[in-house]
């Protein structure tokens, strides 16, 4: 497989994740979108730093990871804010705010 | 080929079943296959973490949440529109993403680490090399990070 | 200096008056006031008889304004025309005076009364003091202001507040023409100064220049006296801008006599005559001069036959002399144009203050079908307005007779033959209503018993005046006028009305004294028929005006000028500025300015939907934003 | 060695005084959560003056992963003025909603260090990693206010939108790095110089990079989030948020665009120019139709961020200096607007940030209302308050830099924006009172508006210091 | 003496500080901010005897750095055009104050505050000499104007104060933008970057033409609704009648004069070429505000409104006089402007003591009142003839040179311009008859004449209205000098032109 198919394959999962968030109205799941895009970008990072024989795309891979998992925590912990007052995860029903 | 395969099958899944615990295991497969092809891609330490973090860790507190709430779930958005609309946006992209990708001729200069290298110390080590030569700053920002996260979910999700 | 003096003083008694008599001075204002014009009057006098030996003045005062360095001084011009102009309005003005304190003593705006007055005498003089256009015309504006604040003087009458604004407006049409004319002077001249403006070289230089204006080219003499002569027009109620003079009779009438028959409506007299030296080389001018005279006389004579309204019928009779003195100018006989003025003032005055009498008399009653055998009860009025009609009639040996006889003799010569015809005519006109007033309300027997049972004669304040103007207007016209043609009149003037290169008309003798009789049977006749209309057969006017009906309405109506003003100018820009404000102003550059407010706003309104706060609708125009950038990047 | 301690100096502070603060916070009662704040604004003042750069130098540390300089001092100015300032403006308020927690300020000061290290990066992997410190503290922020349903709809969704975005900012990023082959800023501009230009790849990396760094400082089409944000989220908090990541964002933006992208500075010129008009015209023009002060000032905030954007694409040290002074600005008057914004309490039937409440404040409150008036009237632009310096010095970079079209843009915009800016004088002041307003004002937060006030007037009169102060940048 | 112009503009803020602080009751404040108002006014008087009148140059002036890192300094001075504005500045200040004594009956405090201020920024805006300094002067006046009318105002005032707030800043930003222009074009022509209008002024002529018109434009846009100028007239009308007494005495005395002052000060040295091409546009455009304001007011129904669009006919004069480009001309324009100060300020003055009795300014409801208060009539007749431009009076003699100028450059417009004579004496006559003559309106029976303090802020007004018509040299000597360097600047240009 070259660089070429790594970065098309990661395209494709990235825009899956897209659409992921795009269609989904359940929080959580959008989230997990999110995160399914993260992974899209980690295979990128990963494939560029084999084709370039260096270490700075895992390293990154090593922080995006972590960024994910920090806004997992928080984003969850809000989910639950947020349930307590009001019982919802559709993202529809976030529009108290809006015009 | 297999992985990438299943790694696109089993996302598009994930993303399209209605049940937030199943996509949730799709999910798990997304990324057991994402490890696979890092592991393809000689980063077997980032595979590691990969199944750790996330297999581990993200997606447990995923599961974890789901089955907390247990939110009734209300499947997909009734208006076939903006379903529509959203495939076709992130097709959009995913298309000029991929007319990018047939020019594609990398500029940056090979660096140090080729496959020699690997074999002669092994991945991890060059990596913690790495990671604690170049890359320090980050590292430790990242750190502060993960601690403003905690106290974060911590005030948030603290009942008082 | 001393003939400051003679602004000084009226000016002393206006600020005196203007300041203390409302409240301390009251009902005693008329010393202030008398004593102030009595002493222009006792100095005007004195310059007068200096000025018969020769003395000049041409001094400033100070300076005035400056324009480019173009210095236009407060000064002071003091030559033989000057001179006459002052005795006439001093003199006239204090014989108003006097007869004033009779005539409004029961008015509780005594005071303002004698102080407008006093601001009427020190503008007057102004005006003919000036050495220069501005100062001219700074006069000419001021006695416009005063004759505004006198015509208006009961302004709680509509028709008075009505009549006031209509002399200024109008005035100000002719002022219009006046101020183009004055600058044209100053960009030709440089100079405003009579001095710069008036020597011959000057003039001849200019004299074949054309001047643009409008795009148009005119030869600029010719424009520029037109320009002036439209100030003329104005302030000396020619046609077309007559229509003001009428009206301005529902001021008090010491006031018509003063401002609107002796002094201010003689200004434009006095003007053209001032600047002879430009009007004589003005040649298209000087025969619109002529004519519009001309026409001004028959249009005042005309009307003054029909009018019932003793005023008006005087006003009238104003107007058409002044067609007179304005023809005579255009004739180039400035000397007797202002002969005439000189002598008109007189016996013009001595009418408007005998009908003053009479009206005070009859209650204010001024319709001349109600009075009739006042010679009785008014025997001193009645006898000074007899010898006024006379005069005014031009039957020899009073005043009118001279000037106006070398007026139309200067027309004939100058071979003005249409409007030496118009001027006898009028002079038959003339003598036919003056004497139908005489015989109307002296003679006769009295209409209204009631009014007549009231009627007596005026106290002396108001008499006397009548009296030394009667005398007046009997001796002045002999003493400047005999002989015709080269009375001391022209000694007297000659030096400042004979332009140079104006090649005198001289006729010989046998035609002169031809037309000196003819003005004198036409006089006659005059007089002969109003007798037989108004005394012998009182049937025969009825007829008349059966017979002439449509002549007779015209007349009557006044030619319907004011009708016809109304309604092609007055009416249109006032409707027009009415568009102009809701339709234009507001409606639409207002709009445009509010429409901007309004555009946002509305744009405002309709992004504002954009915002529908659910996240899926935020991401999607994300993507789509970056999709859009993405595509800019690929194309450029 | 010692350089890389310098160079990181600052930040190094900030962290530790941060953990201490975490330490006070501990240890600090339920009701003396206060202190916390007041020990944070004393030790931001400390860090302010012990890592003032003498004379302009700048550092570059740990193979140049990040520079200390005068530039990022500048911005870490910016940054301690937003959080003294929004400290002492949260304190009552927070007591006022019985929020008494002491983490609300912790977090505030680690999102400082976050965006402090965003500026000084001069490298991909330390402005992500500053960037996701400070978004992350900005989400818990936003979402403070547990019982408020609008405040935990805002948390989420500035979480959910942010993290779309920093997942697209990272794909941009992978490009750049990927091919270029680094993710040193200069690195990058050496590669770009070489023969980058052409390079769809890393066009399309940059705009997506760009795009997520537009997301931070809410440049439209990516600003959709920040109204319904700042609406949310507790007033105090808003002020802040309106403001540092803003600045940071921008400090960022520019040093990455001014270094890395540097050569393909026709490109990003054109991105940025379109995203300014946009973001002006449609922040203005939806501000105009609000009746929420709170949620006009968020659209106002929008606006603000397309005139820093016109600093943007002045590609002259003008321009930077130019938003330097201008978030400088920026920080004294809208978050003295907001603090003053938090202290109104509406007893009437509608929320306390409604326009009708301000009506007839002027005679009730007025002082308050004139402090008011001043920040609108700085905020609108009009001289002499510090606004109008801001604007006068962006406007100037525009023309220096050729792109006047931009600046007519500006102004008309700015003409529009008056109007929005004098209806909250026009209630004060023009219109009787409907509802029963107060306005509590309580040491503190009297403190932070009165110093607001001082500083609008005083940079408005006297610029010539603070000039200087951004005369001496770097880039 | 030699800094007594920061004096005049700070002493006002000053007071009006010392009012904001200490000021507890209405009273007070009325009372000091008049004190200070005349105080600030005799202070201008040293200013105009030491005024050097033989020198074209600026004097009293002050130079101090302010904005080192822009060349930005604080900038003072007066020439002769100026400093007659500045006296009419103070002067009206000191009267309009007095002149609210009555009327303002609400939150005193806070309008004499503005009002001082507003003072202080309008001295400042006509003592300027650095761009920028101008520039902050002529937009700080906007806001206690703004809460002027706003708060002070009649019915629609907040339309009008926004209005007016608006329109006159959406005119100078742009001119904000043209100083910044010329400020980098000046640097990098001479090197030498700096605001200092005085320099670049000197530079005028070496402009490029294009620039030059760009410029031009820009302040053209900015001065004209400022002035106001024909299709830019329409906030006038709103901003005097919803104005308060003082607001309109201000607004028509002095803010209406930045606008031609801008012209005189900036577009004609600075921009001369294009200066002299616009010509044709700025004398039609003002001939149509001539007659055209002329003929609006003539329908007014409402007095304040008639006497605004008056002021738009005469300010249509000055345009016109100062484009005429010779030494009349201008003078005569700078000489309209004062007295159009005085006048229409005048004016404004007896109208709102009037509406103070009466609470209306229709003229409907008006009607013979002259029976009722002679002396009130008295007074405005004299303003009204002043203002028909009767000789002898201040409005003639400047409406005069005006002409004279005009006429000497461009005959027809001058021609067509000097119908305003006529146009003039019609809407004033037209509307002094309905007020004052005819029969008493039955509900203004008992309506009282002026008092003493109404009949003693008008004197001054009065003496100098006749002053200048009888003796204008008193005013126009301190201009000589500066107009003439100014033709002569504007003269050159023209005939390298041809």
């Amino acid at each position: 497989m070259t660089l070429q198919h790594y970065l098309a394959l990661s395209a494709i999962i990235f825009s899956i994740g897209m659409t992921g968030v795009l269609v989904r109205r359940n929080l959580i799941v959008m989230f997990m979108s999110v995160e399914l895009m993260l992974n899209a970008v980690n295979i990128n990072l990963a494939a560029f730093s084999k084709y370039l024989n260096a270490l700075g795309g895992q390293v990154f891979i090593v922080f995006v990871m972590a960024v994910a998992a920090a806004e997992a925590a928080v984003g969850l912990a809000l989910i639950i804010t947020l349930f307590k007052n009001k019982p919802t995860v559709n993202a529809d029903e976030l529009n108290t705010m809006n015009g | 080929y297999i992985l990438a395969f299943l790694a696109i099958i089993s996302s598009i899944f994930m993303i399209t079943r209605e049940n937030p615990v199943h996509s949730a295991f799709w999910m798990l497969l997304t990324f057991f296959s994402v490890a696979g092809i890092f592991v393809q891609l000689n980063a077997e330490f980032i595979a590691a973490i990969q199944v750790l973090v996330y297999a581990g860790a993200i997606l447990v507190l995923y599961l974890f949440v789901v089955m907390l709430l247990n939110p009734k779930s209300k499947g997909f958005i009734k208006i076939p529109f903006r379903y529509v609309i959203g495939i076709v946006a992130s097709f959009v992209v995913l298309i000029q993403v991929l007319i990018t990708l047939k020019s594609a001729n990398v500029i940056g200069k090979p660096g140090v680490y080729t496959q020699e290298v690997y074999n002669q110390y092994g991945n991890v080590k060059i990596f913690g090399y790495e990671l604690f030569s170049n890359y320090l700053v980050p590292f430790e920002v990242v750190s502060v990070m993960l601690l403003i996260a905690m106290i974060g979910a911590i005030v948030l999700a603290k009942k008082d | 200096m001393i003939e400051l003096g003679i602004l000084l003083a009226p000016l002393a008694a206006l600020i005196i008056n203007g300041i203390f008599g409302r409240l301390y001075i009251k009902n005693k204002a008329h010393y202030i006031a008398i004593a102030g014009v009595l002493v222009s009057l006792g100095i005007s006098l004195l310059t007068f008889f200096k000025v018969m030996n020769g003395y000049r003045v041409d001094t400033v005062v100070y300076e005035w304004v400056l324009a480019d360095n173009i210095v236009i001084p407060f000064g002071i011009l003091i030559d033989p025309l000057t001179a006459i102009m002052l005795v006439v309005v001093t003199f006239v003005s204090s014989m108003v005076h006097i007869y004033s304190i009779g005539y409004m003593h029961h008015d509780k705006g005594y005071w303002r009364f004698f102080t407008y007055l006093s601001i009427f005498t020190l503008s007057m003089l102004v005006l003919v003091m000036g050495n220069n256009f501005l100062m001219l015309f700074v006069g000419w504006e001021l006695v416009g202001l005063s004759s505004y604040l006198l015509i208006g003087f009961w302004f709680h009458k509509k028709s008075a507040a009505d009549a006031n604004k209509k002399a200024f407006v109008v005035n100000r049409v002719g002022d219009f023409g006046f101020y183009i004319g004055i600058l044209l002077v100053i960009v030709t001249f440089k100079g405003l100064n009579y001095s710069d403006a008036f020597n011959h070289e000057a003039i001849v230089a200019i004299k074949n220049n054309s001047f643009n204006l409008f795009g148009i080219d005119f030869s600029l003499i010719d424009l520029m006296t037109f320009g002036l002569f439209c100030g003329a027009i104005g302030k000396s109620a020619q046609f077309p801008l007559h229509v003001w003079l009428p009206d301005a009779m529902e001021g008090p009438t010491p006031v018509s006599a003063l401002i609107h028959a002796a002094t201010m409506v003689t200004a434009g007299v006095y003007m053209v005559a001032r600047c002879n030296p430009l009007f004589s080389q003005a040649h298209i001018t000087s025969e619109i001069v002529v004519y519009i005279g001309a026409a001004t006389a028959l249009l005042g004579a005309t009307i003054g036959l029909t009018q019932f309204d003793f005023k008006r019928v005087l006003a009238y009779s104003t107007v058409s002399q002044l067609g007179y003195m304005i023809m005579a100018t255009g004739t180039g006989a400035y000397i007797a144009g202002i002969f005439h003025l000189f002598t008109h003032a007189f016996f013009k005055a001595l009418l408007f203050l005998c009908s003053g009498s009479v009206m005070h008399a009859m209650q204010d009653n001024l319709d001349i079908r109600v009075m009739g055998g006042l010679r009785k009860k008014m025997p001193i009025t009645a006898y000074t307005f007899l010898i006024g009609c006379i005069a005014i009639a031009g039957i020899p040996p009073l005043a009118g007779f001279w000037s106006k006889d070398e007026i139309l003799a200067m027309a004939f010569a100058t071979d003005h033959k249409l409007a030496w015809f118009i001027g006898t005519v009028v002079a038959f006109m003339t003598a036919f209503y003056m004497f139908r007033l005489w015989w109307m309300v002296f003679t006769g027997e009295p209409r209204d018993h009631h009014l007549y049972d009231h009627a007596h004669e005026s106290p002396w304040q108001m008499t006397m005046p009548l009296v030394l103007l009667a005398i007046l207007s009997v001796l002045v016209g002999m003493l400047f006028g005999y002989p015709l043609e080269d009375g001391y009149i022209h000694k007297f003037l000659g030096p400042v009305l004979t332009p140079e290169g104006a090649h005198p008309h001289h006729m010989e003798h046998s035609t002169a004294t031809l037309l000196m009789l003819l003005s004198i049977i036409v006089a006659v006749a005059g007089i002969a028929l109003s007798y037989l209309y108004y005394v012998k057969s009182k049937e025969l006017p009825e007829k008349t005006i059966k017979t002439f009906r449509p002549l007779h309405k015209l007349f009557y109506n006044k030619w319907y000028f004011d009708e016809i003003y109304d309604a092609l100018i007055v009416q249109p820009i006032v409707t027009n500025s009415r568009f102009l404000w809701k339709g234009f102003d507001a409606n639409f550059i207002d709009f445009i300015v509010n429409a901007f407010g309004k555009v946002s706003n509305f744009f405002g309104g309709i992004l504002k939907y954009l915002q529908t706060g659910r996240i899926q609708t935020y991401i999607f125009t994300m993507v789509v934003g970056v999709i859009i950038l993405v595509a800019i990047f690929y194309v450029g | 060695m010692i350089e890389n301690l310098v160079s990181i100096m600052p930040e190094l502070m900030m962290t530790i005084f941060g953990l201490i603060l975490i330490v006070i916070d501990i240890i600090a009662g339920k009701n003396s959560k206060a202190g916390v704040g007041y020990f944070g604004i004393f030790f931001i003042i400390v860090a302010i003056l012990a890592s003032v750069p003498v004379g302009g130098f700048k550092i570059f540390g740990f193979g140049n992963t990040l520079v200390w300089d005068m530039y990022s001092f500048a911005f870490f100015c910016v940054f301690a003025i937003a959080y003294i300032m929004s400290t002492l403006g949260s304190v009552d308020y927070l007591r006022e909603k019985g929020i008494l927690k002491g983490e609300y300020y912790t977090i505030m000061f680690f999102s400082i260090v976050g965006m402090m290290f965003m500026v000084s990066a001069t490298d991909l992997a330390v402005l992500y990693a500053g960037m996701e410190t400070m978004a992350i503290s900005m989400y818990i922020l936003a979402g403070f206010e547990k019982n408020n349903l609008k405040s935990n709809e805002a948390g989420l969704k500035y979480f959910i939108i942010g993290a779309f975005s920093s997942a697209i900012f990272l794909f941009g990023l992978s490009y750049i790095y990927g091919y270029t082959g680094s993710t040193r800023y200069v690195d990058i501009a050496q590669m770009i110089q070489t023969n980058g230009l052409s390079n769809f790849n890393i066009k399309l990396g940059m705009v997506m990079m760009l795009a997520g760094l537009a997301f931070k400082i809410s440049a439209v089409p990516f600003h959709m989030w920040a109204p319904d944000v700042y609406n949310g989220a507790p007033t105090p908090a808003t002020g802040f948020m309106t403001v540092a990541p803003k600045a940071a964002a921008m400090g960022a933006i520019v040093r990455y665009v001014w270094i890395a992208l540097e050569p393909a500075a026709g490109q990003w010129q054109l991105f940025f120019s379109i995203l300014a008009v946009l973001t002006m015209t449609y922040g203005n023009l939806v501000a105009l139709a609000q009746n929420n002060v709170k949620r006009m000032l968020a659209y106002s905030a929008i606006s603000h961020a397309g005139y820093m954007l016109i600093g943007v694409v002045a590609v002259n040290e003008f321009g930077y200096r130019a938003i330097a002074f201008y978030t400088f600005v920026y920080a004294f008057m809208n978050i003295g607007a907001f603090t003053i914004l938090s202290l109104m309490k509406n007893k009437g039937i509608i929320e306390d940030e409604r326009l009708e409440s301000f009506a007839g404040l002027g005679k009730k409150y007025p002082i308050t209302s004139l402090a008011m008036l001043v920040f609108m009237f700085s905020l609108a632009g009009i001289p002499p308050l510090a606004g109008f310096m801001g604007k006068f010095y962006i406007f100037t970079a525009a023309i220096k830099s050729g792109v006047i079209w931009l600046a007519i843009v500006g102004v008309i915009n700015s003409v529009i924006a008056c109007y929005y800016y004098m209806r909250v004088t026009i209630f004060m002041y023009f219109k009787e009172s409907e509802y029963d307003v107060e306005v509590n004002m309580k040491p503190a937060s009297f403190i932070a508006s009165l110093l607001a006030v001082v500083f609008v007037l005083l940079i408005g009169i006297f610029p010539s210091f603070f000039m200087d102060i951004v005369k001496y940048m770097i880039v | 003496m030699e800094n007594i112009l920061s004096i005049l503009i700070f002493f006002p803020v000053v007071a009006a500080v010392f009012i904001l602080i200490f000021s507890k009751s209405g009273k007070f404040a009325m009372w000091s901010a008049f004190i200070a108002s005349v105080i600030e006014f005799i202070l201008t008087i040293p200013l105009m005897t030491n005024f050097d009148k033989g020198t074209a140059g600026m004097q009293f002036v002050e130079r101090y750095y302010w904005i080192r890192s822009f060349n930005i300094d604080y900038y003072l001075g007066v020439d002769g055009i100026s400093i007659l504005m500045v006296f009419l500045t103070t002067l009206l200040s000191a009267i309009a104050i007095l002149g609210s004594f009555t009327y303002i009956q609400k939150r005193e405090k806070e309008f004499y505050v503005s009002m001082l201020v507003l003072e202080a920024a309008m001295v400042g805006v006509f003592c300027a000499l650095d761009f920028f300094l101008f520039y902050i002067f002529w937009e700080a006046m906007l806001i206690p104007m703004y809460l002027i009318i706003g708060v002070w105002g009649g019915q629609r005032r907040i339309y009008a104060a926004v209005k007016f707030f608006l329109y006159t800043l959406a005119g100078s930003v742009f001119m904000m933008l043209a100083i910044i222009a010329l400020y980098f074009k000046y640097g990098s022509m001479t090197g030498e970057y700096t605001f200092d209008i005085l320099k670049i002024s000197a530079m005028g002529a070496q402009f490029p033409v294009e620039f030059q018109i760009i410029v031009f434009l820009a302040f053209f846009f900015g001065f004209a609704i400022k002035v106001p100028m024909f299709p830019f007239h329409t906030w006038l009308p709103d901003a005097h009648v919803e104005a308060p007494t003082a607001g309109s005495v201000i607004l028509a005395g002095v803010l209406l004069k930045m606008g031609t002052y801008g012209f005189l000060r900036f577009c004609l040295p600075i921009t001369p070429i294009a200066s002299i091409k616009f010509v044709p546009l700025i004398a039609i455009l003002s001939v149509i505000a001539i007659i055209y304001g002329g003929l609006v007011a003539m329908v007014q129904e409402d007095v304040k409104k008639l006497v605004a669009y008056s002021s738009v006919s005469h300010m249509g004069f000055v345009t016109l006089g100062i484009y005429a480009f010779n030494q009349s001309g201008i003078e005569g324009g700078i000489l309209q402007m004062f007295n159009h100060g005085i006048i229409t300020g005048a004016l404004f003055l007896l109208i709102g003591l009037i509406y103070e009795r009466t609470h209306t300014r229709l003229i409907a409801d008006y009607g013979g009142i002259a029976a009722k208060v002679p002396v009130y009539s008295t007074v405005f007749l004299i303003f009204t003839m002043a203002s028909v431009a009767l000789p002898s009076m201040g409005g003639f003699i400047g409406e005069f040179l005006v002409l004279v100028g005009a006429f000497k450059s461009f005959p027809t417009y001058a021609a067509v311009a000097s119908l305003g004579v006529i146009v003039s004496a019609v809407y004033m006559l037209w509307m002094y008859q309905r007020v004052f003559f005819q029969t008493v309106n039955p509900n203004l029976h008992h309506l009282e004449d002026m008092n003493v303090r109404e009949v003693f802020y008008m004197f001054p007004l009065l003496i100098i209205v006749f002053w200048t018509g009888l003796y204008p040299e008193t005013f126009t000597s301190y201009m000589h000098e500066s107009v003439k360097q100014l033709v002569e600047q504007i003269n050159a240009v023209s005939i390298a032109m041809k």
